[in-house]
């Protein structure tokens, strides 16, 4: 992309950056009035973005097919309004009930979900042993089923973690704490890359860099 | 024909089991209490809201972005934190602090109202419930701004990050160590597990966030599931270990039934 | 009564959706429309709940403002600046059936949104980088653990560590293919454990603070 | 303060009596501002002084690029692209999502994408242009199609499996998806032959337990960095069959089709930054082992 070249493109380029700049004076300096009015800025824009983008959801999901004929459509449009008698008093218990419908989706997707994946697809995986006879391998298949079944006895919240339990709950917090490690020092490259990006977006509009 | 859809057949038999286990556990022996392990999480929750008593500072419970309650893997750990809250919110009202939610999460807002004022009701004192207690928010990067800012101009003296974290874990969990608070984190979201681990001095993992409810009540039956939960570990971890001695004879009978 | 419809039904509720969703995907190899229709209508009711929210900010704002409370200059800044996207936002919506299509919403979209998201979800570069320098300290064989593999897949995802020695390549990609799946698979297994089993103590009613204590 | 449960956290410098300490110990608590302020202007410099460090492929990323090119895609097979991203995440996922989409259209394939991110449109503008070449030569409505913004999480991965016309009546430009040619018998998850989505977020995921799982749809995570720790284990159990790892799995896709871009360019401020916190580290470490040894005064 190009630097821009009309007035108001090159008015917003400068904007974004001063946002940005006041956005920073948090972690450079400290909380300050430059910070607050960004924070306040985004908290409002955002709220209206929100608002039609739902809005439009609401129209094209629910309003468009009960004009159209769909009559159930109305069930959801009465239970959401019920979320609203949170504001009085009196009825505020009627909330509950599109809270129930959520809640019930929820369980009911993670409860089908999680099983396949998380629990049977992850031992799948642990107990297939490797098909080549190189010894990383097979050290590799001990490394993670031992791991794992250690593991996972640490997480055992009924038992006290003595006698027959305490060594393999010991280094299952220990297999836990290389997991939590390699997790940390793979997000630190996402978290730098999109710093880079600002750090190059700082310079490409001070036009020290090709944009 | 199958009446269980095709390669969903031990989804089923394992949920069953599950669940008949926790049922099991719930329903024998009505008069024994069971025990589970000390959570120090939960048992700092009095000394964090001490804490700000005796400093006269607020206490902040944040949800994290977490996502719709329908959401499969963030509305349960949503209403988890919601636990939580409800006995957070009795603490406090004890001591007399200052409890702010700060929440970006429209759909849960009356759940979470609801709770922070039956905790005050049930101490005797609705009338200083205040619906200002609970800030919403709109989506994730004002929810953080918002909450950064919150944090730095009132200083509270606890943070208790639970629910379902995404990137703002480790900037709360930053700017909360910056402005010197006793932090509790918990979240099943695992990405961002090392993330409040590394900021919090107490920690909620994965399955401790879902049983913190239980431990917090001591119901007999809510720990009866528990123990069920345990029991199923068991099976599990005798799964892998059969399955990974099977494995390394080149026999895939536990690995095919489990993909069944 | 009105126990029955502020609670019990409640429960009620929440169990028949959920034994639905899971009667959808173990009994029926394709989606169900009426399966497909409630998970719509959660849709549905989750952007409509947005409005509960959004009341209780533009309150607050409102008389943080009117009674010229503690920053109540910046409360006006975010009120006067949601009006202008608001109503331009709907201008074009209502015009033209996509709030794009209006300059004043576009530019401000283009120009004060996304630069803020764009810088906000960077900082965490900043806060990264200090939680590393706390955290990784060797103080105990966990610690020390916690550190020695964050170190490698770090120096193993930058070009940098190869150049300085091949072998942080190998060992980094040890730890992130294989030395960290047990942990990370654990947290799977039990995490899910932990759904389901408070999934099912919420629908037996049992899990003190779901819907207001009604364990209680 | 006792943290003996979780594990490693450490007393922050702002309200420590720092000057009580010695010279190596205080490196264990420098204030967190100088290192941001440190990071930030080394970030920098690799943009003004380009260095280039090697890089090699990663078997995750080959396989990504394996999957998406030669025999693995027929012409005229209908892939998703879905920009789960935001313009926050661009230096993180846009360059993988641009060779893959480079990739695809040269196989001939067919791709509608969309997002759930309200900046979505954005993300397809600059797609446009990173891309500029290969849409040149394909026809909007005919070779691709952009549906835009979605939202609902799951729920709504799940929907689009059965009927995808349900969440998506039109496309972004507010065309009706029934007068779209290309849409024509593209109607659900059986339609799809393969979907490749980039990540912030966990719609990976979601494809994975809605499209993958039940119908066995092709399915690969451009993720960023942070979720390779998730998507990875993921990849090695088949639930997809490639995965690119943030700006470096960009890097490495940009090396293989041979056109070298922004990802490349960045792996400069990458290696920077990594050492510098590396650095950070030792330090940090030295001043603790100089307090366990008693240098603590």
């Amino acid at each position: 992309m190009a630097y821009p070249t009309a007035t108001l493109d090159v008015i917003g380029l400068w904007v974004g950056w001063f946002l940005m700049l006041m956005i920073y004076s948090y972690p450079l300096y400290k909380e300050n009035v430059a910070y607050r009015a960004a924070e306040h800025m985004f908290i409002g824009v955002t709220l209206a973005i929100t608002i039609i983008t739902n809005f439009s959801n609401v129209m094209r999901m629910c309003i468009t097919p009960l004009t159209q004929g769909n009559i159930l459509m109305i069930v959801p449009l009465v239970l959401g309004l019920l979320m609203f008698t949170m504001l009085i008093p009196e009825y505020r218990w009627l909330s509950r009930y599109p809270v129930a419908l959520l809640v019930g989706a929820g369980f009911g997707l993670g409860i089908r979900g999680t099983i396949k994946p998380n629990l049977q697809d992850a031992i799948i995986d642990t107990i297939t042993a490797p098909t080549g006879g190189a010894m990383i391998d097979w050290f590799n298949y001990l490394y993670v089923a031992v791991g794992l079944i250690c593991s996972i006895m640490y997480f055992m919240l009924t038992f006290e973690h003595s006698g027959p339990l305490k060594a393999p709950t010991r280094i299952g917090r220990l297999f836990i704490m290389v997991g939590l490690g390699a997790y940390f020092g793979n997000t630190v490259l996402f978290r730098f890359t999109m710093l880079t990006g600002r750090a190059q977006y700082f310079l490409q509009v001070l036009k020290l860099i090709p944009m | 024909m199958a009446i269980i859809v095709e390669g969903r057949l031990m989804t089923f038999i394992l949920m069953i089991i599950f669940f008949v286990l926790m049922y099991y556990f719930m329903s024998i022996n009505k008069e024994q209490q069971y025990t589970i392990r000390a959570m120090p999480a939960l048992q700092a929750i009095p000394e964090a809201v001490g804490r700000a008593a005796e400093m006269g500072r607020p206490v902040l419970w944040t949800p994290g972005i977490s996502g719709a309650l329908n959401n499969s893997s963030q509305g349960p750990q949503i209403l988890a934190a919601i636990s939580i809250l409800e006995y957070l919110t009795e603490e406090c009202v004890k001591a007399g602090v200052h409890l702010q939610a700060i929440v970006p999460l429209p759909d849960a807002l009356p759940l979470i109202e609801e709770t922070m004022r039956t905790a005050y009701l049930r101490e005797g004192k609705p009338e200083e419930f205040n619906p200002d207690q609970i800030t919403f928010i709109s989506e994730q990067s004002p929810y953080l701004s918002a909450t950064l800012g919150y944090m730095q101009r009132y200083e509270p003296a606890s943070n208790i990050f639970v629910g379902g974290f995404y990137y703002e874990s480790v900037v709360l969990g930053e700017a909360g160590n910056h402005i010197g608070a006793m932090q509790i984190g918990g979240t099943n979201n695992t990405h961002q597990m090392p993330f409040l681990v590394a900021t919090c001095d107490y920690m909620l993992l994965a399955e401790e966030l879902f049983a913190a409810g239980a431990a917090i009540s001591q119901n007999r039956d809510m720990l009866g599931s528990i123990k069920g939960e345990d029991f199923m570990k068991v099976i599990l971890v005798a799964i892998t270990g059969v399955g990974f001695i099977l494995g390394a004879l080149n026999i895939t009978i536990i690995a095919d039934l489990l993909g069944m | 009564m009105s126990n029955v419809l502020k609670q019990e039904a409640v429960y009620a509720v929440t169990g028949i959706v959920t034994i639905l969703m899971l009667v959808e995907y173990f009994f029926f190899a394709d989606t169900q429309v009426w399966a497909e229709t409630i998970r719509t209508w959660a849709v549905i009711i989750y952007n409509i709940s947005l409005g509960l929210g959004a009341a209780r900010l533009l309150i607050s704002h409102s008389a943080r403002v009117s009674k010229k409370g503690r920053d109540w200059q910046f409360s006006g800044l975010l009120l006067g600046l949601f009006a202008i996207m608001l109503l331009t936002g709907f201008a074009g919506y209502i015009m033209t059936g996509v709030q794009t299509n209006n300059g004043i919403y576009n530019w401000m979209f283009n120009y004060i949104y996304t630069p803020l998201g764009a810088t906000l979800y960077p900082i965490t570069g900043f806060y990264i980088f200090s939680a590393a320098y706390r955290a990784f300290r060797a103080r105990n064989i966990d610690a020390a653990l916690m550190l020695i593999a964050g170190c490698f897949v770090m120096l193993k995802n930058a070009p940098v560590g190869e150049a300085i020695w091949i072998g942080f390549a190998t060992i980094g990609n040890w730890f992130q293919f294989t030395g960290q799946v047990p942990g990370m698979r654990t947290f799977a297994i039990v995490g899910a454990l932990g759904l389901i089993a408070y999934g099912f103590r919420a629908l037996l009613g049992k899990e003190r603070g779901f819907y207001a204590g009604g364990g209680e | 303060m006792a943290s003996g449960h979780y594990w490693v956290k450490s007393v922050d410098s702002t309200r420590e009596a720092a000057s009580k300490m010695s010279a190596l110990s205080k490196l264990a608590d420098i204030d967190r501002r100088v290192f941001y302020w440190i990071l930030f202007i080394a970030l920098m410099v690799p943009f003004l002084n380009p260095i280039g460090f090697p890089i090699t492929i990663a078997p995750n990323t080959q396989d990504l690029y394996d999957g998406i090119t030669g025999d693995q895609v027929d012409e005229g097979e209908v892939w998703i692209i879905n920009f789960g991203y935001g313009v926050s995440a661009w230096s993180e996922c846009h360059p993988a999502v641009t060779v893959c989409t480079k990739a695809l259209f040269r196989e001939g394939a067919k791709i509608i994408f969309i997002g759930p991110h309200y900046d979505v449109e954005l993300t397809y503008n600059k797609l446009q242009d990173t891309c500029r070449e290969d849409f040149a030569t394909k026809e909007y409505g005919v070779d691709y199609v952009f549906l835009g913004y979605f939202t609902g999480g799951e729920s709504v991965v799940a929907q689009l499996a059965s009927d995808i016309a349900s969440v998506f009546p039109q496309d972004h430009f507010g065309t009706p998806i029934g007068d779209i040619p290309m849409m024509d018998g593209v109607e659900d998850v059986h339609d799809i032959d393969g979907v490749l989505s980039s990540d912030t977020g966990d719609y990976g995921g979601h494809f994975m337990t809605q499209w993958q799982g039940p119908y066995g749809t092709k399915l690969a995570e451009v993720g960023i960095a942070m979720n390779g720790s998730t998507d990875l284990p993921r990849w090695q159990a088949g639930n997809f069959f490639g995965v690119s790892v943030g700006s470096r799995g960009g890097a490495e896709l940009e090396l293989l089709i041979g056109e070298l871009g922004e990802a490349t360019t960045a792996m400069d401020s990458i290696s920077v930054s990594h050492l510098l916190l590396v650095l950070a580290i030792i330090i940090g470490n030295l001043g603790t082992i100089t307090e366990k040894l008693g240098g603590k005064e």
